[in-house]
């Protein structure tokens, strides 16, 4: 018995709407594969992506499948795997729409909503071609005078409000709090998020906060409105402590994406092979 | 006498450039810089200047405990001496350009994104480019997309940006107030008319234009026993590739 | 052997320099007392006070010795014990500057110059008479048009650089990083401060980082300059799973601080006392 | 029968108007609006609408883990209901001060400072005024200074603000668009007419005036046997002196 709301994969892909914007965690935060291809199954259209910063193969499948209609992203990558084929090709015949953005301003756009300011200020950017191709970026006058750097133009951000996010994580307790570790941008991004659903590799018997140690490395339970079990979750991606990247597969997947049909024949196969036991 | 590989000169040469370093970052797919960083921090083990090195791929070499943003903030914050960026394109000014080739957005040749250049590139005072491939369609005239900049006006907040440029063919240190690059090394394997034909923009050249310098056995032995397995955690295909194939 | 800056309490009260920008924690966070007294008997001059986002007898403490010159602050109390006497009386009587502040605040301003930015936008605050006192804050109009406030009027906070932090915490690392738990609010009062002293009740022989449930609630070396063992070094204030506040002790000095006389007759027993034995 | 305090009387009333909250967060020095959380919290035990309770003070009933900004952040992103909210003096405008009496910044009274009021009293949609005295002197007609307005033109952001206030003698709702309070309450221990000239600023009467419900017996049970002990934690002088004493 476990004092949350505890539901199926299935479920919380049935979750993701249709133009929904998704928030993407990084390869390293726990990437939510198992739902990813729910996603796929569910035929899911329109999607507008939020990655934190970055995206790879989660991103790249559902590009390739047809999902995504938007991306906001500092990059996709399949990292030692190479570019993001999918993805290139998305971009090279104008499938997507893409914001190309950096890194800080995807975390400092998530931080305006988490303080609910509309939006924040941010050094860098001016002088890229990132700037010139954003027009929901403006820059002002710094209205204050305690920079050392005279008449300062500086850019703001606007606050961005994500539909959905869902991560893969290692534990949740029976309460329902998550274990994030240090990957404290989860946090930022449950923050910013009107729902958030976590998958995990498992649901233990006890309540982090009875240990203070425990407790600083969880996402309390408020900001969680769905928890499912999910072993492996995160295949082929890593998950700290838990199992490491699976190179062959990154590899085949790597190798299969460069093209439409051999990437729609390795879904095809991806799909019916159930890699998640427990959904 | 063991071979010393290409790939093992360059991470010596760009060790050398970290000599007065606090603390140096390492980014996505860096295997080279950080192979760097990580001899330069053993050298230095037993000195009074101690180097800490942040691979942000590792969990191991990576002690932020704020999630992604602390990179960031930290560097904002001054607190990160050296970063190294790429380019799909690097041009004679050094702006960088991560994001692709042709006319953005249907770009023809479409590359993986700007990460945190565009704030990177203004607030860490040692940005090292590197690029290994130095051919005249890395290093170009004018980039196809800036991700950001190589220099801004006086009225934007800018304490950081480029001071060297290190190809497989070359070094080569930037001036913020001429706009340039100056070749500072060249690889003994290349004349410098071919670093000339092989580079889109044009560089100041050197009276006392140098050669990469061979690393000691020392170091190679450092570098193949202590830090070659340190980057196998990491960065797995790079290490196989060069140290235990 | 520890492989850091390992200094005397004295030494870090020695780095408080006259007129200095001070942070001080919160109640919670680990009030470092026994540097408090040290700098009292330094004769310290002129402190500014950066609260986060509120102090009690620690403040106190130093305003009644002459100290501070400035706090800026969004409560001064004793808590359960009362009013904080040394303050009010400073107040009353104009000894020091006070700059009202908010929570939110507070917090902001060092969040601006976590991220390097010279401001942050807040909601909250117009209409308060904190705002018309402060010269330091400003209204702008929302230069975005994603709030449903039409016309919105925004207050702007200046970015704030401590000159040092001191706090007290549980434990330290032989590398020197200082376990936090979920006390977050020091690694924002750490990130926006040019020096960082921590007292701990104890160091260990091992490594934070070596367990990723350790990282989590560890502040890295990185941002701190020195560290002094300092058994019960928040007394009387408590220690979260060290040692509770001591209740006594409290009532006596919320007593004693009623008057100037009285203050300065507890503050010589206290000083005399040595109440940390391995200073 | 046993005695009921009147401080029993406050808790419980307070706790019925938390009937529909998920989320009730207590701030710095309120044990009785801390009791009445958990209490309505235990009555609900057993039902579908869970109560979260947060009680900065506390570590047990303080399940944030993102430091002291997270209970800034998480109500002004909508995430707490009621908050709760005192003052030195609040006025018919529902304006707070708990700042002190007298001529800003040489006051002739300071007290603690504003806390988190500038926002909280912005985004918190049910912010309940709570203050056990009920004299002229902390009802009155106009504070001295405003910790946070009751009221806010409609520029300003404002999905928060007070809905009812409560006093040892009477509670209150307040209308914000009328700018005026109502009293809905009375303690019976006081007549309308003994409010009236114990309160500093006028007020909206009612015909529909009701008094204090007397707690049943269940709740005062609950509360003596299983929310007691819980307040002995984290606000131990308050809670001997009611309970243990």
């Amino acid at each position: 018995m476990v004092n949350f709301t505890q539901i199926t994969v299935k479920d919380i892909a049935k979750e993701v709407k249709d133009n929904c914007l998704l928030g993407i965690p990084a390869d390293y935060s726990g990437v939510p594969m198992s739902v990813t291809i729910e996603i796929i199954k569910n035929k899911t259209k329109g999607l507008r992506l939020y990655c934190l910063p970055l995206t790879t193969i989660q991103g790249d499948m559902l590009i390739g499948s047809g999902c995504v209609n938007e991306i906001e992203t500092a990059a996709v990558t399949l990292g030692e795997y190479g570019q993001a084929p999918r993805f290139q090709d998305a971009i090279e015949n104008s499938k997507i729409n893409i914001k190309d953005s950096t890194c800080p301003a995807l975390h400092a756009q998530l931080q305006a909503t988490e303080k609910s300011v509309p939006f924040m200020p941010l050094r860098g950017i001016l002088g890229s071609d990132l700037y010139n191709n954003r027009n929901d970026w403006s820059v002002i006058d710094n209205p204050m005078n305690n920079s050392n750097t005279n008449d300062e133009k500086i850019v703001i951000l606007p606050a961005v409000q994500l539909d959905i996010l869902i991560f893969h994580a290692s534990k949740a307790d029976i309460n329902g709090n998550v274990q994030i570790g240090r990957r404290r941008e989860l946090a930022t991004l449950a923050h910013a998020s009107k729902k958030v659903y976590v998958t995990v590799e498992e649901i233990v018997d006890e309540d982090f906060f009875d240990s203070e140690l425990k407790a600083a490395a969880t996402l309390p339970s408020l900001y969680v409105d769905g928890i499912s079990l999910a072993k492996n979750g995160a295949w082929p991606c890593g998950l700290t402590d838990y199992y490491d990247i699976d190179t062959i597969e990154m590899s085949k997947y790597a190798n299969a994406a460069k093209y439409q049909e051999t990437f729609d024949e390795y879904m095809r196969d991806f799909i019916s092979q159930n890699n998640y036991s427990n959904i | 006498m063991t071979e010393i590989f290409q790939s093992e000169i360059i991470i010596s040469e760009i060790s050398n450039l970290l000599k007065d370093d606090k603390h140096v970052a390492i980014g996505a797919a860096s295997p080279i810089p950080g192979s760097a960083a990580l001899l330069a921090q053993e050298e230095r083990k037993n000195t009074n200047l101690k180097l800490q090195v942040t691979i942000l791929h590792s969990q191991k070499f990576n002690n932020f405990t704020d999630g992604s943003r602390e990179l960031f903030d930290a560097s904002a914050q001054g607190r990160i001496d050296t970063f190294f960026l790429g380019g799909v394109q690097i041009d004679g000014e050094a702006n960088i350009n991560l994001v692709g080739t042709g006319r953005y957005p249907k770009l023809d040749k479409r590359f993986s994104g700007s990460f945190g250049s565009a704030l990177m590139y203004f607030v860490v005072p040692k940005i090292i480019l590197f690029r290994e491939e130095h051919t005249p369609r890395t290093l170009v005239k004018k980039v196809d997309f800036i991700s950001a900049p190589g220099i801004s006006p006086p009225n934007i907040y800018r304490p950081g940006g480029p001071k060297y440029l290190i190809t497989n063919k070359a070094l080569f240190s930037f001036n913020k107030k001429k706009k340039n690059f100056k070749i500072e090394k060249i690889n003994p394997e290349f004349t410098l008319n071919e670093v000339i034909k092989s580079t889109g923009f044009e560089f100041k050249t050197n009276k006392n234009l140098k050669y990469f310098t061979m690393p000691s056995q020392k170091r190679i032995h450092i570098l193949r026993n202590l830090i070659a397995p340190k980057v196998l955690n990491f960065y797995p295909q790079f290490a196989k590739k060069l140290w235990f194939n």
